[in-house]
């Protein structure tokens, strides 16, 4: 029973996984990656890792969200209004990813995996409670070093106002090829897509 | 017989991620890439640890950890997008290419 | 009738009001005593109450706004006089039995052409261009806050939006929700004098502040008892000379008091995100606020 | 995995309500299904590239809210650790609240 | 057989308390000097939205449109099932339970962000967005509430969090916890001081677009939001199911619709300001107080 809803999980996840490179819409795409989490982390709800399954869904939603919102601002298209494919070295790229895949398939069913699963009485979270809070107590306090270093670097980074003076002084749009116009900007002038003739009335 | 099912689909997942994250040309789908590649990571660690490291805690401090680093390269990830976007507009990495000019 | 149509007429009316010139004082005044539901959006309601006088020109507007409440729908008109609560109520109980309703008045035309066209049918092309399932795609422009250029959003709000002075035509830009650039197409209408009476206006703010139970309060007469509405709004918001700021009016407003101009009101909204310039329009008296659009329309 | 179980009942009896319910629906006219407006039209589709104007504030908060992952099981251990726990996680907290004060003082935390 | 049974509880509860919910909203204008209406006006109300027709709006996400309130109405469901109607009996027993209810919280935020997304109209975009940038961070407080919670009980399960409230309930020696909580609470059920999702001046934001038996689902996983909030405070704060004479489950019900009630009330009275001013308040003012809070119930709890 176990083993049938681990193999619906683990496809599941896989699906999922793959959709978020063939559907147009961004938001689709960043929720889709979060029900490849989501059943991720329902796989380690069944495999007896309550705590890390339940934080895997928690954390993920969060990220995802925020990563739904990064897709839109920077995509062009986000919604993916108009069907499209952005990539490049789409042939190298699969024969990467199947290589990998097979790879990694392969070393598993080749290795003779040992068998010891977590003891069913052990309470597993207050485990993990005195293992950060006694032998990894250097890794979780780094940890918080580490965190702190990503906050304030987001910060330095993603702000405008800087040591230096405004981040965005001198800047211009490349194009979508070298020289060209700067991409997904109202292009001026004649020539263009003439998107203000194209009102319906009303105004 | 579990544990095989789950690193296969943790060797799927990577995969998969790894096709994403060599084929898009935006940063943020690359990003996306990486994340799955990570959750297939993240996914096999659960599985080993559970089904053939007795539960030992290091296991799922390493879930933890990986959990982390993903957070961390979300967050300088979009960081140096905004970055980047607002010196030049550029959200595709092949774009990137006139920074050099 | 079925049970559930017998339930639903029951029910208080929703309807969305569409106040015209000299209207807004007793739509306001309606709404804060009748049994009725004072729909936010005409997707919530099933009557469209036309009060006032439309000018030609918002013609079409107004036939979208009543397009754009589903079928079966009912228009109807009032001009002041008693007995509206009844004729509302009795147009809800014909819906809810069955009636079929007006028409639509727009013809059921694409804002632009699109079916068919395109690389996959969808009206667009490439990644950005056409105009997919009719309309073209947001493009990026300067940004008036953060320098982070992305996309604009034109659109004209009004003149029947709910949280704009009746009348108010904006030609609004949005990035993201603050107003990086906004025309005055079409001045509020005029009102009668009692439309600046303080209580409707200090209820109109209670509402944005999402109040609305304490605003039919203010407006019955009452006091309002609500927490923290004054502290609320930011200070130094749509800030006049000598008229001080949306706060320091909504206390005077409280208190009884009108203020006076507001020249000027719409040269602070840029830069303001959504609901502050809601507020700050919200915040000048209907007559104030219509001299001031009118110098800059 | 009664938990899994129960999530996907409630899950799937959520979703066929929600699809029975969307089944009624009225054939929508061009201007009726124009986003409301108040009578005014767009220029353009809403779905835009949305200048989210907190981004600064949610990159922070996807790298503080890792430490939830360390502080439910130390919530667990608290008790039985005494000082030691207090004190460790004390510390933690400490560090984490340099970077959110840093961010306040770079007005991260309004619309930018 | 137990389960079938506190299935059909849940469901009932959920049911019951989203009637109640949409009733108390409308006795609260008593408190501010409005009129109230009878029992039957949730129902009558439920029915005048039913018959509406769904209207679709330009070149939709449909299928996010369409189920946008389920998963909100579904998160509402699996938040309900980790409380326990009696001492030790959870529809979900896990030893994880407020982690499985902050997971609810967090999908909120996405099954309101798809809702506002998925019209492809500019009102409900932006409601949604405000929502995201709102709902995120009041995440904060709400884990360290319930943290704060987990420290006496030792455990991170609601059965163990009702279990150590046996001697005194934690609103008494954790009392900063119920303000906060209730600040969370008005957040996923978009109220009052914290509806930035669907408020008036965006025109009922992200349901600005909604008609017919999808606003109608909408405003009813709002309320069923309301009453799994609410059952969730109660275990936290109230004790629960604990309490003389009467069964747990009653003791359980009569302290949910406490808070339902409490929640109704600051939802209808309190001024909501800017978003932008929501968002320090959350990360200057909240924020630190809920430090304060888990350094103060650690301290006690010790």
């Amino acid at each position: 029973m176990i083993d049938a809803l681990v193999i619906l999980l683990v496809l599941f996840a896989a699906w999922t996984g793959w959709r978020v490179f063939r559907v147009d819409s961004m938001i689709r795409a960043t929720f889709s990656l979060m029900l490849s989490f989501i059943s991720v982390g329902a796989i380690g709800v069944l495999l007896s890792a309550p705590y890390i399954g339940v934080a895997t869904v928690f954390m993920m939603a969060v990220e995802m969200m925020v990563m739904g919102i990064f897709m839109v601002m920077f995509m062009m298209n986000p919604a993916g209004l108009n069907p499209m494919m952005m990539v490049h070295q789409h042939k190298l790229s699969i024969v990467a990813g199947v290589l990998a895949a097979l790879g990694l398939g392969a070393a598993v069913l080749t290795t003779t995996l040992p068998t010891d699963p977590v003891p069913g009485e052990t309470d597993v979270v207050s485990d993990l409670g005195h293992e950060l809070l006694g032998p990894s107590m250097l890794i979780f306090e780094t940890a918080g070093v580490t965190l702190l270093a990503t906050m304030i670097g987001a910060v330095v980074l993603s702000s405008r106002r800087g040591r230096y003076g405004q981040a965005d002084e001198g800047s211009r749009p490349p194009g979508l090829d070298p020289g060209g116009p700067p991409a997904g900007r109202q292009p001026e002038g004649e020539g263009g897509h003439h998107h203000h003739h194209h009102h319906h009335g009303g105004h | 017989m579990t544990l095989t099912i789950v690193l296969l689909g943790a060797a799927a997942l990577i995969g998969i991620g790894l096709y994403g994250a060599l084929s898009q040309q935006s940063f943020v789908m690359l990003m996306m890439g990486l994340e799955l590649m990570l959750n297939g990571a993240l996914l096999a660690i659960i599985g080993l640890w559970s089904l053939a490291l007795g539960g030992m805690p290091e296991g799922q401090l390493l879930a933890i950890i990986v959990m982390a680093v993903m957070a961390v390269e979300m967050s300088i990830g979009f960081a140096l997008i905004v970055a980047v976007y607002r010196k030049r507009q550029a959200d595709m990495t092949e774009a990137l290419g006139t920074l050099k000019g | 009738m079925s049970w559930l149509a017998r339930l639903a007429a029951g029910a208080p009316a929703p309807v969305y009001p569409v106040i015209g010139e000299g209207a807004q004082p007793r739509v306001e005044r309606l709404f804060a005593s009748a049994a009725l539901e004072r729909a936010q959006s005409p997707r919530a309601a099933a009557l469209l109450l036309v009060s006032g006088n439309i000018p030609e020109a918002h013609r079409e507007a107004l036939d979208r706004v009543h397009d754009q409440v589903p079928r079966p729908r009912l228009g109807l008109h009032w001009e002041g006089d008693d007995g509206i609560e009844e004729r509302l109520l009795d147009a809800w109980r014909t819906l809810c039995a069955g009636a079929t309703g007006d028409a639509d008045r727009l013809p059921d035309e694409p804002p632009n052409p699109w079916e068919g066209e395109g690389d996959f049918g969808q009206g667009g092309e490439g990644m950005m261009g056409g105009v997919p399932y009719g309309r073209p795609m947001a493009m990026t422009g300067e940004d008036v806050r953060d320098g982070l250029e992305l996309d604009r959003y034109t659109a004209r709000v009004g003149p029947f939006a709910p949280m704009l002075p009746p009348g108010l035509v904006l030609e609004v830009t949005l990035q993201g929700d603050v107003i990086v650039a906004c025309d005055v197409l079409s001045p509020p209408y005029p009102q009668p004098e009692d439309a600046d009476d303080p209580a409707l206006c200090a209820a109109r703010m209670l509402r944005l502040l999402g109040l609305p139970g304490p605003a039919d309060r203010l407006i019955r007469g009452g006091a309002a008892h609500a927490i923290g509405a004054r502290r609320a709004i930011p200070r130094g918001l749509g800030r006049l000379e000598n008229a001080g700021d949306a706060r320091m009016r909504f206390a005077d407003a409280l208190r009884g008091r009108n203020g006076g101009a507001a020249d000027g009101i719409f040269d602070t909204l840029i830069g303001l995100e959504w609901s502050e310039a809601a507020l700050a329009l919200a915040s000048v008296t209907p007559s104030a606020l219509r001299q001031a659009a009118l110098e800059v329309a | 995995m009664a938990t899994l179980l129960v999530i996907a009942f409630w899950t799937a009896a959520s979703v066929a309500l929600a699809l029975a319910l969307s089944r009624l629906q009225n054939r929508t006219s061009a201007p009726q299904a124009a986003p409301f407006l108040g009578g005014g039209t767009p220029d353009t589709h809403a779905w835009q590239r949305y200048h989210f104007r907190a981004y600064t504030m949610t990159l922070l908060f996807i790298a503080f809210e890792m430490e939830m992952m360390f502080m439910y099981p130390w919530a667990v251990v608290f008790v039985s650790e005494g000082l030691k726990a207090m004190a460790e996680m004390g510390m933690f907290l400490t560090i984490l609240a340099v970077g959110i004060l840093y961010g306040w003082r770079e007005g991260v935390f309004r619309w930018e | 057989m137990t389960t079938a049974l506190l299935v059909l509880t849940l469901a009932s509860t959920l049911a019951v308390g989203a009637w109640l919910g949409a009733w108390f909203d409308r006795l609260a204008p008593l408190l501010y000097g409005g009129r109230a209406a009878g029992p039957l006006a949730p129902l009558r109300a439920g029915a005048a939205a039913l018959l509406r027709p769904r209207i679709e709006t330009e070149a939709p996400d449909r299928m996010n449109a369409r189920l946008a309130p389920g998963w909100y109405l579904a998160l509402a469901a699996a938040g309900l099932s980790v409380v326990p109607f009696a001492p030790g009996a959870a529809l979900i027993e896990t030893p994880v339970g407020i982690v499985v209810w902050g997971s609810c919280e967090a999908l909120t935020i996405v099954a309101v962000f798809l809702h506002g997304w998925s019209p492809n109209a500019p009102f409900p975009l932006i409601g949604a967005y405000r929502y995201a940038a709102i709902g995120l961070p009041v995440m904060l407080p709400s884990m360290f509430v319930l943290i704060a919670a987990a420290l006496p009980a030792e455990s991170l399960s609601f059965t163990a969090i009702v279990e150590s409230q046996r001697e005194v309930w934690n609103i008494v020696r954790q009392p900063l916890g119920l303000p906060l909580f209730l600040i969370v609470g008005l957040t996923l059920t978009l109220r009052g001081p914290m509806d930035f999702a669907d408020a008036a001046d965006i025109a009922g934001g992200t349901s600005a677009e909604d008609s017919g038996p999808g606003r109608a689902l909408w405003q009813g996983a709002r309320l069923a939001m309301l009453v799994s909030f609410s059952a969730v405070a109660a275990t936290t704060f109230l004790g629960g199911p604990l309490g003389p004479a009467l069964p747990g489950p009653v003791w359980l019900w009569i302290k949910t619709a406490a808070i339902m009630a409490l929640t109704v009330a600051v939802g209808h009275g309190v001024a909501r300001t800017t978003p932008s001013r929501m968002l320090t308040i959350l990360w200057v003012v909240l924020l630190p107080l809920s430090f304060v809070h888990l350094l103060v119930s650690g301290v006690l709890a010790l």
